[in-house]
């Protein structure tokens, strides 16, 4: 990869698209008080545009865009590298989080009365935080800046489910650190081993210098446990429940549909663009192995909830098993369906399971708890809630049309197409659970029950839910031209 | 000249060697804190001036001998007051 | 090449004592000790690459070192944060148990 | 020089020891003071293994700001009772997990002697480099740090940022704003009151001293940091002062001033230099000075905060 030694045009975008909300950050946290939500505010947008014009360098380029940091090349300079699919996940992080930003405005705006509220300077300060965190792992491309950013990304989101302050959400935020911070740990000792064997830990040159070791093998193994234990895959997933079921519907949405999915997308450079040329098949499915029994798991605790906002997250333990399927699917003959499924079924996810969590959070407050079997008649008080929550439900179930359909359809393509078909057992077992738990959600609150609300939804924060889940069902219509986009800079696998 | 202080060194320092090896032992051998702290004190003040002392007429610049100093009356400091601290815990646990 | 060996070898074995107390203690505190064991395991590791790497005039590679360096300051971050967590947790409940069986009764009766 | 070897292996006897001593401890407070003991002990690994900066940050903040912050919490917790109920794990799942540590330790310990011969090393690489754009920094470390790795050390910087609003973020609604507990409840003993009086000062010039002397020999901006900070924390320990109140301007500004300067540093590269993160090779060293300084402060002020915990409603 000559290209991989040199800034490219349009390769300064991947700097700012960092610096913004780590800019942000120092901006919110200096004056304090209000100047954190309008600057949070401000800046969202802004960073929107950043990831679509990198989006837009790397379709004109055709090829991932550089940046060498300080103008130094690896080895012992940092580079910045995207391709396609960090260039969706930067304007799909983007997205989520301005829509999280102004979902979150009416409750956690500093009230009247004092300069600075806890909650409020917290959640801006750490929304920031995680944006830039995600920013940085999905152009990063030097082993040991990642982790650094794993850690940032840590430290933004446990203060984020214990932010109401229960004691039972300082337990979940405390288990979600122990097993985050082992996490971090057991990736940087993989970290360790990389260096000594291979002397750089640029993402590009350790590909080209990787061989079937036993050192490699190691660094890989502890790698990967770490961020399995940080994306909550079965049976490392005990954290997640309680964590985004306590935390704020605001924060719930961004730890579910995009902080997980930072760990996994190191998974993805780790195992098909440092480790292609590593005859992994056993590991592949191992790993979709895990995956189906997330799948299986996931669903049928799901389905046993007796909150809503506790079935939604035990949804996400499930749907994180999907993901897992890319590792066997995305290696055969047929690995470009498998790969366009992978990140189709990360996005479907994490827009549906955002909107998910802001209508669980709009429910909760209208009616002053999440109880599923006391939502009797609710839809007809909250129609355009359930509306939301029913267009989720059909992605996650992955019923036509919707991302998650395209998701599922393409695993199931890509399970026949390279004969294995195994996989196919799964993807319809969790498809047919789903459909269970969103029916448990659908059908007590379409009834004919009177039930009176607490407290008036806003219209805004339904309208904001509301266009996720679109945006959800319309990846269901996404153009072949957008799986074309995921395939720049794909390595392709057996062909080092 | 140079014989001679190099005598002198090794003198400073095998005395300040011996003091830390009596302390050694003390702190070994005696039978309850406020003697083994006693014991313990001879080592850092004495054992460690006569080394230190030992070692000034090798430092390099008059800088590093000064360097040694501060080090020295540092760790006379810090000993002096963990001293101070252990034996009033210990007073206090004895009430 | 011995000490950098022996050190490398404390760092594999300070690891193993890190994840068996991680794994095994139920108080948060002593889970968090573990956890620094097991951190400064992999910075030895980190270390002996280090001094593995001694040429062109250097006893040791610079870029592991510094690299030692962040991880340190990142690990007591993340004890800060814990110990936090830690004794809020205790002021509020009066204990500090992580076992989620203790707190499904405040959960609205969830069955897991 | 044949005595070396074997303090090497007393060396680490000792480490594993100790470290054994904190896993099994019965008492929670024991097993504290045996990782602040551990720690140092790891700060003489460090001198053996050629790495003098890291056994100055090991000893600074490894074993002495984390003993602080891990001593602090183990007396409050053990004033606590019945403070882990649950009962103690079975023998079995003893077992298991014991085979699996050892496992992973012996399959650790395999690889690490397995590491290629001739070991990859990019030392050549930085020194042939520290000409350029470290630019007359004599230690590789702090080239290495500032320069190479500089977006590293800058989101390293925003870590404890982000850490100081995590803790903060722990207490309750009505403290915000207020000042943390102050790190002794008690009336202070005189001789730590002399200690601090005297050390004070002296550790404040060493902590200057040893950033100062970090472009060119061991020390540097974190180890200068976290001297200057340990120093504010015996004061803070003896009551000569107590932790400021968190919505205080200057503290926030002392907080965000190393990366907040060290960004804005960066962005002026693009102009000056042309990439962001570069230095123009003849302003390398004094621009990295300039930084340094601002993360001395930002350290010194970030780590005693960490360690006083969250605003406290009771500011006595």
């Amino acid at each position: 990869m000559a290209e991989s030694g040199t800034t490219t045009p349009g390769g300064y975008l991947l700097v700012l698209t960092i610096l913004l909300p780590v800019v942000g950050m120092i901006l919110s946290f200096t004056p304090g008080g209000r100047n954190a939500e309008r600057i949070a505010l401000c800046s969202t947008p802004f960073g929107f545009a950043l990831a679509c014009a990198i989006a837009f360098h790397v379709n004109r380029a055709g090829k991932p865009i550089v940046y060498l940091v300080g103008g130094l090349p690896p080895p012992l300079g940092i580079a910045l590298r995207a391709d396609g699919i960090s260039a969706v996940m930067l304007v799909a992080a983007a997205v989520i989080v301005t829509a999280a930003a102004f979902y979150a405005r009416p409750k956690f705006a500093t009230p009247d009365g004092v300069s600075e509220s806890r909650s409020s300077l917290t959640f801006w300060i750490m929304l920031q935080a995680i944006w830039a965190a995600l920013n940085i792992i999905f152009v990063g491309g030097d082993l040991f800046n990642l982790y650094v950013a794993l850690e940032l990304l840590t430290f933004a989101a446990v203060p984020l489910v214990c932010i109401d302050g229960r004691p039972e959400t300082i337990a979940a935020a405390l288990r979600y650190l122990l097993f985050a911070l082992f996490g971090s740990i057991s990736y940087l000792l993989g970290v360790a081993l990389f260096y000594g064997a291979h002397g750089t830990l640029d993402i590009s040159l350790l590909a080209e210098r990787v061989q079937s070791t036993p050192v490699v093998w190691t660094a890989a193994a502890l790698m990967t446990c770490g961020l399995l234990a940080k994306t909550a895959l079965f049976p490392l997933h005990l954290w997640l429940p309680p964590a985004h079921a306590n935390a704020p519907a605001a924060a719930s949405a961004v730890l579910s549909g995009l902080v997980v999915k930072g760990s996994f997308f190191l998974t993805l450079r780790l195992w098909f663009y440092i480790l292609p040329a590593l005859p992994a098949e056993k590991v592949a499915i191992v790993l979709g192995c895990l995956g189906s029994a997330a799948i299986i798991a996931g669903s049928v605790i799901a389905l046993r909830q007796a909150r809503l906002k506790l079935l939604i997250a035990y949804s996400t333990v499930a749907q994180i098993g999907y993901l897992f399927l890319v590792f066997p699917l995305a290696t055969g003959a047929s690995s470009a369906i498998g790969w366009s499924a992978g990140v189709m079924q990360i996005l479907a996810h994490a827009f549906a399971k955002a909107a998910m969590f802001f209508s669980a959070g709009l429910l909760a407050e209208a009616l002053g708890h999440d109880q599923i079997v006391k939502l009797g008649g609710a839809a007809r008080v909250l129609p355009l809630t359930f509306l939301t929550i029913a267009l989720g439900g059909l992605s996650l179930v992955g019923l036509p049309p919707s991302g998650g359909f395209s998701a599922k359809w393409l695993m199931l393509q890509a399970s026949v197409a390279s004969g294995q078909w195994v996989w196919t057992l799964p993807i319809l077992a969790g498809g047919l659970l789903a459909a269970g738990y969103v029916y448990r959600i659908l059908t007590p609150a379409l009834s004919d029950d009177q039930i009176s609300l607490v407290l008036p939804p806003k219209r805004s924060q339904e309208v904001i839910a509301l266009a996720l889940t679109a945006v959800a069902i319309a990846l269901g219509f996404a153009p072949q031209a957008f799986f074309d986009f995921l395939e720049i800079g794909r390595p392709v696998v057996g062909q080092p | 000249m140079i014989a001679l202080l190099d005598l002198f060194s090794i003198a400073a320092i095998s005395a300040g060697t011996f003091f830390f090896l009596a302390g050694t032992v003390g702190l070994l051998r005696f039978p309850d804190s406020l003697t083994r702290l006693h014991a313990l004190t001879k080592a850092d003040n004495l054992g460690l001036g006569l080394v230190a002392l030992g070692l000034i007429p090798h430092a390099d610049s008059a800088l590093s001998a000064l360097k040694l100093i501060v080090i020295w009356v540092l760790v006379l400091l810090s000993g002096g007051s963990t001293s101070q601290l252990i034996g009033r815990a210990l007073r206090r646990g004895r009430k | 090449m011995t000490p950098s060996v022996l050190a490398g070898l404390t760092g594999a074995a300070l690891v193993g004592f890190g994840l068996y107390g991680l794994i095994l203690h139920p108080h948060p505190l002593r889970k968090l000790l573990a956890f620094n064991l097991m951190g400064s395991g992999v910075f030895l590791i980190f270390g002996i690459v280090a001094r593995r790497g001694a040429s062109a005039g250097f006893s040791f590679d610079p870029v592991p070192q510094a690299m030692v360096i962040t991880g340190i300051v990142v690990a007591f971050a993340a004890s800060a944060i814990a110990v936090a967590l830690i004794l809020r947790l205790s002021a509020e409940s009066g204990h500090v148990t992580l076992d989620p069986e203790v707190w499904t009764g405040s959960n609205g009766g969830d069955t897991m | 020089m044949s005595l070396l070897p074997i303090l090497d292996v007393v060396l680490a006897g000792l480490v594993i020891g100790v470290a054994i001593f904190t896993i099994t401890a019965r008492e929670l407070f024991a097993s504290v003071v045996g990782y602040v003991a551990y720690g140092l002990l790891l700060a003489f690994v460090w001198i053996r293994l050629y790495a003098p900066d890291v056994a100055l940050t090991e000893a600074a903040v490894g074993s002495g700001v984390t003993g602080v912050l891990l001593i602090t919490a183990g007396k409050r917790l053990g004033a606590l009772k019945n403070a882990a109920p649950e009962a103690q794990p079975g023998f079995a799942f003893k077992l298991l997990t014991g085979v699996l540590a050892a496992l992973v330790a012996s399959a650790l310990g395999a690889v690490i002697l397995m590491l290629p011969d001739p070991p990859p090393s990019l030392a050549p690489e930085a020194a042939a480099a520290a000409d350029g754009a470290g630019a007359g920094l004599g230690n590789p470390i702090t080239a290495v740090l500032m320069s190479y790795r500089s977006l590293d050390t800058m989101l390293e910087k925003i870590v404890l940022i982000l850490a100081v609003v995590g803790v903060w973020s722990v207490g309750t609604d009505k403290a915000w704003g207020s000042a943390p507990a102050p790190l002794r409840q008690q009336e202070p003993y005189a001789p730590m009151v002399f200690l601090a009086q005297m050390l004070a000062p002296v550790g404040a010039l060493i902590a200057i001293h040893i950033f100062w002397t970090g472009a060119n020999a061991p020390g540097g901006a974190f180890q200068g940091g976290a001297l200057l900070a340990a120093m504010w924390m015996v004061t803070m320990m003896a009551r000569l002062t107590d932790p400021p109140r968190i919505d205080t301007q200057w503290l926030r500004v002392a907080l965000v001033a190393g990366p907040a300067v060290f960004l804005i540093s960066g962005l002026a590269g693009e102009v000056v230099a042309g990439a962001f993160f570069a230095y123009p090779p003849s302003l390398a060293k004094p621009i990295i000075l300039f930084i340094e300084a601002f993360m001395v402060l930002s350290i010194a002020a970030a780590l005693p905060m960490l360690v006083a915990g969250p605003p406290s409603e009771r500011p006595d």
